[in-house]
């Protein structure tokens, strides 16, 4: 141990500031890199999810609407026999 | 999804009857792929383009000449002051006139489509991009050369200093052209590429701006500077030979 | 052996699926439309075809050789005109002529009878920036009548043109076609001259929509 | 090699193994900086001339040289994505592009915070610190191209071939600019010496730089992960993932 006390420390022999705006700001940008990029998985699955939602949406219209068009068809032919 | 166009019968007996002398004799009718033929067509070309549209060569030279006229605006009138900074102040001038004018070297043709039939021709791609290069070089580059000794009296560059400056400009100018070509190329299918362009080039030019400002700088001691020349020919012939390649793998990816 | 084949192409668009192994083979004398919605990779089809666009999987031959690696004899026989006609603001209509077809590698002694047949006539020497738009297009579609290239590739060809004019353009694909070349083009109109028995269709179709 | 490679380039397979890989590293890490940033804060002992500001040391050498070794393997899974047509290479780059970036911005950080008490100025135009600045400014450049492009597998492609021209101008970046510095040096900056290192220092050091290693590990290796979704978003596989963690969700 290199440090007799907590306040030693802190202080770093007159050079704290400079010491611990270093390790601070390497710990800021690279927990800020961490949180981002740990959080960035959610994001894509949601993001994916969300469009398959829509494109689920989509399929549902256009099966409906075959549906319906086989539907008048049947009626049409019905009237025409 | 799988779909199948099938021949059908009649074209068979169609061909037959009909004389096809057009089709497939290609070498025949067209002229040989050579590459100076191909390198001289795009060149007149696009120098005939730049004629008909005179403001392209003025506008980067008023440019030029308008940031080297602020700056002794800027700092002040003494002589000695201008002329230690002279080759610096030229040197950045020069090569922000350059970044202004590389913008138009794809962006025109990729907008009216010329661009996608370059890429199609049987010409190899390498020597289309290198016309054009040179053009842009005729049209921006080498008019800034013949103007920087009226801008260096302005800025009094030490009189030995002239001939390192012409030697530069005219060895440097050309590297500038080849590698913003690169960058141009790979902004060219982006909506405001602008910003983008100069962010991707200016890291690229910072060798070139080192020796040649050290060279002009060298030239006004009385020392020889022929290692910073021979440096700036070196890295002009290393992107003359790898630039093109680069610019045309560029290209395919920004018009796809 | 067919000119051009295509095989399990997909591709993709914008984070969407436009088709997915599409297989199509393409021989001379085909004259083939390609239908669809708009949108649903028509022109993406094309460009992927010519070799400017990469499909995200799947390969183009021709004559059963990749194009990547027969690019200079794949481009000489191939003539490609997409949405934008490549055509010069700057050059007069004989100048872009002359210079579509030299860089094609082809001899252009004969680039004003080509502007006559496509009726430019008298306006060969104009800059292409006073002509309209539809004489924008014609002066790009004249290369169509120097016709060494058996594979044409047309993105809606007709677009800006006038009646007479894509009749002219009709009878001009069929005689390709008959000479042993093949069209591959998209349109939204109906093609009127030519018999349908003729053309082939494709129908591209979103499989997400 | 390559038949041993294979099942790694499907993106399925590598998803899951990058997914079963990240515990363990992240553990290592842990254990490895943890060590290290302890033994470099309180045990190792103080320089002689620069006392306890030394200590920037153990932050600044990891970040300096991690920044350029990531821009190295940053073009070399372009060269590869650009020549065998590998996507998964491709999503590797894009990944590491940030990481690099952020290491870059640390070395030049600490860089100037060391400098400070030692030459008495935050910024010197220093050949290494020149250098580094101007890596930055290409790795800002390769992340703007990515973000430029709509299409990730065309973004992909341009940064690429960015990467590779700037990778072969790093070195005569470098060059020149320790060429430029020399021949600019003012006699008032003392360089810092190279460090005379002993054991009790060299250890620490060791085990920082390889926790900061593997913290570029960890995060390339998430970041890689959220690529591949991204890029395989049609993929049926990606489709069941994600109803599997939907239904989870909820």
């Amino acid at each position: 141990m290199q440090f007799n006390n907590f306040s030693d420390f802190i202080n770093m022999g007159g050079y704290g500031f400079y010491v611990w705006l270093s390790f601070g700001a390497a710990a800021l940008i690279l927990t800020l890199l961490l949180i981002s990029s740990k959080a960035g998985h959610q994001q894509v699955i949601t993001k994916i999810a969300k469009r398959k939602k829509r494109e689920d949406k989509l399929r549902q219209a256009k099966d409906l609407r075959k549906q319906q068009n086989e539907q008048n068809k049947t009626a049409l032919n019905e009237v025409i026999e | 999804m799988t779909l199948k166009a099938q021949s059908t019968q009649e074209t068979e007996n169609l061909t037959a009857t009909i004389d096809n002398s057009m089709i497939g004799d290609t070498a025949q009718s067209s002229q040989q792929l050579s590459y100076r033929h191909a390198f001289m067509l795009v060149l007149k070309r696009d120098l005939t383009i730049a004629m008909r549209h005179k403001d392209d060569i003025i506008n980067p030279l008023l440019f030029f000449v308008i940031v080297v006229t602020l700056f002794p605006l800027g700092i002040g009138p003494e002589a000695q002051t201008l002329s230690r900074i002279a080759p610096g102040i030229i040197w950045v001038a020069a090569l922000l006139a350059t970044l202004l004018s590389l913008d138009r070297l794809f962006k025109s043709d990729h907008l009216d489509g010329s661009l996608e039939q370059m890429l199609l021709s049987p010409h190899p791609i390498f020597i289309l991009v290198l016309a054009k290069i040179f053009a842009h070089w005729l049209i921006t580059g080498l008019p800034l050369i013949l103007i920087a000794p009226l801008l260096a009296v302005l800025l009094h560059l030490n009189e030995q200093s002239y001939t390192a400056l012409l030697l530069t400009l005219l060895l440097g100018t050309p590297v500038l052209s080849l590698l913003g070509a690169v960058g141009v190329a790979l902004t060219v299918g982006i909506k405001k590429g602008g910003v983008l362009l100069s962010l991707l080039v200016l890291p690229l030019y910072i060798p070139v701006l080192i020796f040649a400002t050290s060279a002009i700088d060298t030239a006004a001691l009385g020392l020889p500077y022929s290692g910073q020349l021979a440096i700036i020919a070196a890295l002009f012939f290393g992107s003359l030979t790898l630039a093109p390649f680069a610019v045309g793998a560029a290209l395919k990816v920004s018009t796809n | 052996m067919p000119l051009i084949s295509a095989v399990n192409l997909t591709c993709i668009r914008e984070e969407r699926l436009l088709f997915d192994e599409l297989s199509l083979e393409i021989y001379p004398g085909d004259i083939i439309q390609i239908e669809g919605p708009n949108g649903s990779g028509k022109t993406s089809l094309l460009r992927i075809l010519s070799g400017l666009s990469q499909p995200y999987d799947g390969h183009i031959l021709y004559k059963n050789e990749k194009i990547s690696s027969c690019r200079e004899e794949f481009h000489q026989n191939l003539l490609y005109f997409g949405h934008l006609s490549g055509v010069k603001d700057e050059m007069t209509a004989e100048e872009n002529l002359d210079f579509n077809l030299a860089l094609h590698g082809n001899k252009n002694e004969e680039s004003l009878t080509y502007l006559a047949k496509i009726n430019l006539a008298g306006f060969e020497e104009s800059l292409a920036s006073h002509l309209s738009a539809g004489q924008h297009r014609r002066i790009a579609l004249a290369r169509l009548y120097h016709n060494n290239a058996p594979i044409w590739i047309l993105d809606e060809p007709f677009t800006a043109i006038d009646k007479q004019g894509v009749s002219g353009l009709e009878q001009l694909f069929s005689a390709h076609a008959q000479r042993g070349g093949c069209v591959i083009l998209t349109t939204h109109q109906d093609l009127i001259s030519i018999k349908p028995e003729q053309v082939k269709k494709i129908t591209l179709d979103y499989d997400y929509l | 090699m390559w038949k041993w490679l294979h099942p790694y380039a499907n993106p399925e397979v590598s998803y899951h193994f990058t997914n079963k890989l990240l515990p363990w590293l992240s553990a290592l890490t842990a254990i490895f900086l943890s060590i290290g940033l302890v033994w470099a804060l309180l045990f190792a002992p103080a320089d002689y001339q620069q006392g306890h500001s030394f200590r920037i040391f153990y932050i600044h050498v990891p970040a300096a040289s991690l920044s350029m070794g990531i821009y190295v393997a940053m073009a070399i899974a372009a060269f590869i994505s650009l020549v065998w047509q590998l996507k998964l290479a491709d999503a590797s780059a894009a990944a590491m592009a940030p990481v690099g970036a952020a290491f870059t911005a640390i070395a030049l950080i600490t860089g100037a915070a060391w400098g400070k008490p030692m030459w008495g100025t935050w910024w010197i135009w220093d050949a290494r610190l020149t250098s580094e600045l101007i890596l930055l400014f290409l790795y800002l450049g390769v992340i703007a191209l990515h973000n430029a492009f709509e299409d990730k597998n065309l973004a992909g492609k341009a940064a690429g071939i960015l990467t590779l021209v700037g990778v072969v101008n790093i070195p005569i970046i470098k060059y020149s600019v320790e060429w430029w510095n020399t021949l600019h040096q003012g006699s008032t900056v003392s360089k810092l010496g190279k460090p005379s290192m002993s054991l009790d220092m060299l250890w620490p050091f060791i085990f920082c730089f390889i926790g900061f290693a593997l913290l570029v590990a960890v995060i390339i290796c998430l970041r890689f992960r959220n690529e591949i979704l991204a890029r395989n978003s049609i993929r049926p596989w990606v489709r069941e993932l994600i109803q599997k963690n939907t239904v989870n969700n909820t």
